[in-house]
């Protein structure tokens, strides 16, 4: 069903845990629906120092939750913010087709912590 | 894989060697169509009706109410499809419950599109129907009462011969679905008070691919499939002969094993789950406490999801199922543990185990071993369990 | 039984060795069902979508516009019933011909019970159908064209790819079932211009109870079988995989001696019909005398019976069978043979014989030795021989 | 299909041919039906001292008619005249069910011929 790469993402996560002190966190998916992620970043000088995940959810929701953060770590935001749920879908070889829509998620969780990054900082600049 | 730790009887089992030996010269030497007037169809006829005698014997029931279909779906269609067709001058109202295998809901979901009324009783937190519910579900226009004799999901055994009288005393045809009974609990078609029963070889050690359907004499039913005139002209098409002799002989041994293995079956799956109890916190048992097949264990585990399970289950080759239909193409958490009042997200994290003739201690014992490091690996993981 | 000469191929035939022993480890070891998401399900899941593919591949079709299915009956009638359901709201008048299998001809007469029209084009005494009466029957209501490549007991191919051309000008769906050509004609989907086509295992040395549909990519069709989400949705229950890998090996094999085959079989026969003209008077050819099939050879013999004759020679250990459905319980002669103009007493006494794989030229030698004394013993015993 | 006493008779039928100088002949079924079938017999004082059959049919077809030559050769004609075709059946151990109708006329024949006999009669004594 899964490809080898997939499997492997499942198999060792990279990035698995929670940025204690992080500069964003972006939330996706509903436990009701059975796939959920939380992302958690570090950023500086626009740059997304670390990247690290939480998930609950199927192999394709872990596999490509732990490919984003690989995708994303290194990259400054604007590269970060235009990864898309499909980029991830092909750097894992591709997933089952109905695991595209549902458990691929991880570019919105991405997405989602970058923009609650910059609310973050747009309320601090004006405080 | 002869290493692989199965614990997914209920998805499907092994065909038992014996079965296989029994199959062969069906397929080669003694292949002949038993529709032909000469001595090799006339021996492959023999062959047929010999195992149709036999399977008649082991459910109560006369050979010529047996007949031979491709597996449960198709014995489940035709029950359904055939006394709605037969019977709608009467009415076009049917019962089912909210927890029946796909096979009857789709078909019943079918029917509703073309103009028929289905009710669904509901079923309590264990997975039970209450024969009173289906009592007072039953109308003038109603033609036929479908509720299955156990639940593939969570193995909650329903009160079928209960049910069978009200049918009978309000002169409605009752199919039961018994694809995971047969085979692992005694099922007389008169003690159970069944018009029509589905059955499935796959499920206790047969082929796949062939399956039967009790139908008691003078319950009229529309074929399913039209054409040539084997079984009585009520299901067309050359029979699968191999298909049947091993459909026969899977049931004769099951039978024979039968009480022994329940036993054998129980008391390793209640280790488990006592040991499970034991190691994990917050999981919780799916399904009925006791009126539930010997072999089956169904249970949630909060904070993390099924497939998740599975996956990990099979990097240590075990296989299991989620209790979600996984293969449909939909996520949508299982309908058997929604209608059991068990709320979406942990439904999506359960797990079926069911249990079989090839699982021994060591089998037990090892998954005590690995599901546990599993479990507190997908709970790390998980944003949602924090315990 | 092997010491039996057997000439009733279009009945049924002996499952090649070769196809047994690839699904033997499907059966026990690798049993898995491959809905599940372990590695015992995902091996069988893999096995049967090579399957899937080999077939297509045969066939000139994509491997998702292949279906499995419980064989020609089947697949027969679902493509009937399940466009005749599907696009109904278009229209309900049906095309089909005079000549084909039970599993079409009955499918029919149902959905005639259900106020659906059917036209049933006529044959030439050879059994041939002529394109253009297929086209002038269409109508702007015509929602379906069915007609079988090649016939059962005549052996007459018809002339498909013209049909599906008039078919597809038309916009309208057609259904070919093919499951005396499989394995015996090169059959290519695109060349036949077919929408729909049945397929069936036990005609070419595969397994009994297992055949498959080719359903065109966007052709709409209701399932037949509801329930699970096997088979993209469109044919539930579990699926047959030791019986799946057995019809792709099957159809294989068949492909790869095809032509050899054809030649053999068709000098044998052509030896065979030229040997009992020579030694018996009054007999006639059934049939086209080219556009058949080379194994298929079906005659009437003035004065006689075909039972008696398949009896008589039963007891001489050849298996063959009579023009007649001798099975359905009626004595009915062949629907067939009456379509082509030939008078029911002959209709009575016809004989069909189907070469395969197992005979050779000691079998037609055989035959020929032994068939003219029992025409001779028969027609001494009739009331209405007296030549 | 066939009990092992039918497929006795049809392989070795009992009377199979035409009597030539019959005193009677019976007639029953039709080749368009598949079954066809005449017995001839021959009379001394209301006794079958001879019966003898020509069947075109099925292997029940043949059988019956050898059975009922073989039920009726030397009974008296009344007798003769009540062998039913469920009799016939019956003494060969039954037919299949589908055969019980169609090829089971061989009493029918037979009392077929009885009266074309007793018709000869009455108009030989009416000359
Ligand atoms: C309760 C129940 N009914 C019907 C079926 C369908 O049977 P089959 O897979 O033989 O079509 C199954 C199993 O898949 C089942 O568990
Ligand atoms: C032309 C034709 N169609 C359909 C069928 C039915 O196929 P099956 O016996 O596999 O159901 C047969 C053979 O029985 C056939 O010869």
């Amino acid at each position: 069903m899964y490809t080898d790469l997939v499997m492997e993402h499942f198999r060792n996560p990279r990035n698995m845990g929670v940025i204690e002190d992080a500069d964003g966190v972006g939330e996706v998916g509903n436990p009701t629906c059975g796939d959920m992620m939380r992302i958690t970043i570090k950023v500086s000088d626009d740059v997304l120092e670390d990247v690290k995940f939480q998930t609950l959810g199927c192999g394709a929701a872990v596999a490509t939750s732990s490919m984003v953060t690989e995708l994303a770590k290194g990259k400054n935001l604007d590269e970060a913010v235009d990864i898309t749920n499909k980029q991830v879908a092909e750097a894992l070889g591709g997933l089952p087709p109905n695991k595209m829509h549902c458990s691929n998620l991880a570019a919105d969780g991405l997405r989602a912590a970058i923009e609650d990054y910059k609310e973050r900082r747009a309320k601090a600049a004006h405080n | 894989m002869d290493n692989l730790i199965y614990f997914d009887h209920a998805a499907t089992t092994p065909t038992d060697p014996a079965v296989v030996e029994a199959m062969q010269r069906w397929f080669t030497t003694d292949f002949g169509n038993p529709a032909t007037l000469y001595n090799l169809g006339l021996t492959a006829n023999q062959a047929m009706e010999t195992s149709r005698a036999e399977i008649a014997g082991l459910l109560g029931a006369e050979p010529d109410e047996i007949y031979f279909t491709s597996g449960g779906t198709e014995s489940d269609n035709w029950a359904i499809k055939g006394v709605a067709d037969a019977h709608e001058k009467k009415g076009r109202h049917l019962i089912t419950s909210t927890i029946e295998h796909h096979a009857v809901l789709d078909t019943m979901e079918y029917l509703e599109k073309k103009g028929f009324e289905v009710t669904r009783v509901r079923v309590d937190s264990g997975g039970l129907v209450d024969p009173d519910d289906v009592r007072k579900a039953i109308r003038p226009d109603t033609i036929l009462i479908s509720i299955m004799h156990a639940n593939n999901e969570v193995g909650t055994i329903e009160p079928i011969s209960a049910i069978g009288e009200i049918a009978r005393e309000a002169g409605v045809i009752f199919h039961t679905d018994a694809v995971q009974t047969v085979g692992k609990l005694p099922v007389n078609v008169d003690d159970l008070n069944v018009d029509i029963l589905s059955l499935s070889g796959h499920k206790f050690y047969g082929p796949k691919g062939v399956g039967a359907t009790y139908l008691r004499k003078r319950v009229r039913v529309t074929p399913l499939m039209h054409g040539g005139g084997q079984e009585r002209r009520r299901r067309a098409g050359t029979q699968n002969v191999p298909g049947i002799v091993g459909l026969a002989k899977a049931l004769q041994l099951a039978t024979d094993r039968m009480a022994e293995e329940a036993v054998r079956e129980q008391a390793m799956r209640d280790r488990l789950w006592q040991g499970l109890q034991e190691s994990i916190p917050d999981i919780w048992l799916n399904g009925h406490p006791t009126e539930r097949l010997a072999n089956s264990l169904n249970f949630r585990v909060e904070g993390i999801e099924g497939e998740a399970m599975i996956l990990c289950l099979d990097m240590n080759l075990i296989g299991v199922s989620s209790g979600s239909a996984c293969t449909t193409g939909s996520l949508e958490p299982s309908h058997v543990l929604l209608a059991m009042g068990i709320p979406a997200e942990l439904a999506h994290g359960s797990l079926r185990l069911t249990l079989g003739r090839d699982n021994t201690d060591i089998d037990i014992a090892y998954f005590l071993d690995v599901f546990p490091p599993v479990v507190k690996r997908l709970r790390d993981m998980s944003p949602v369990y924090n315990k």
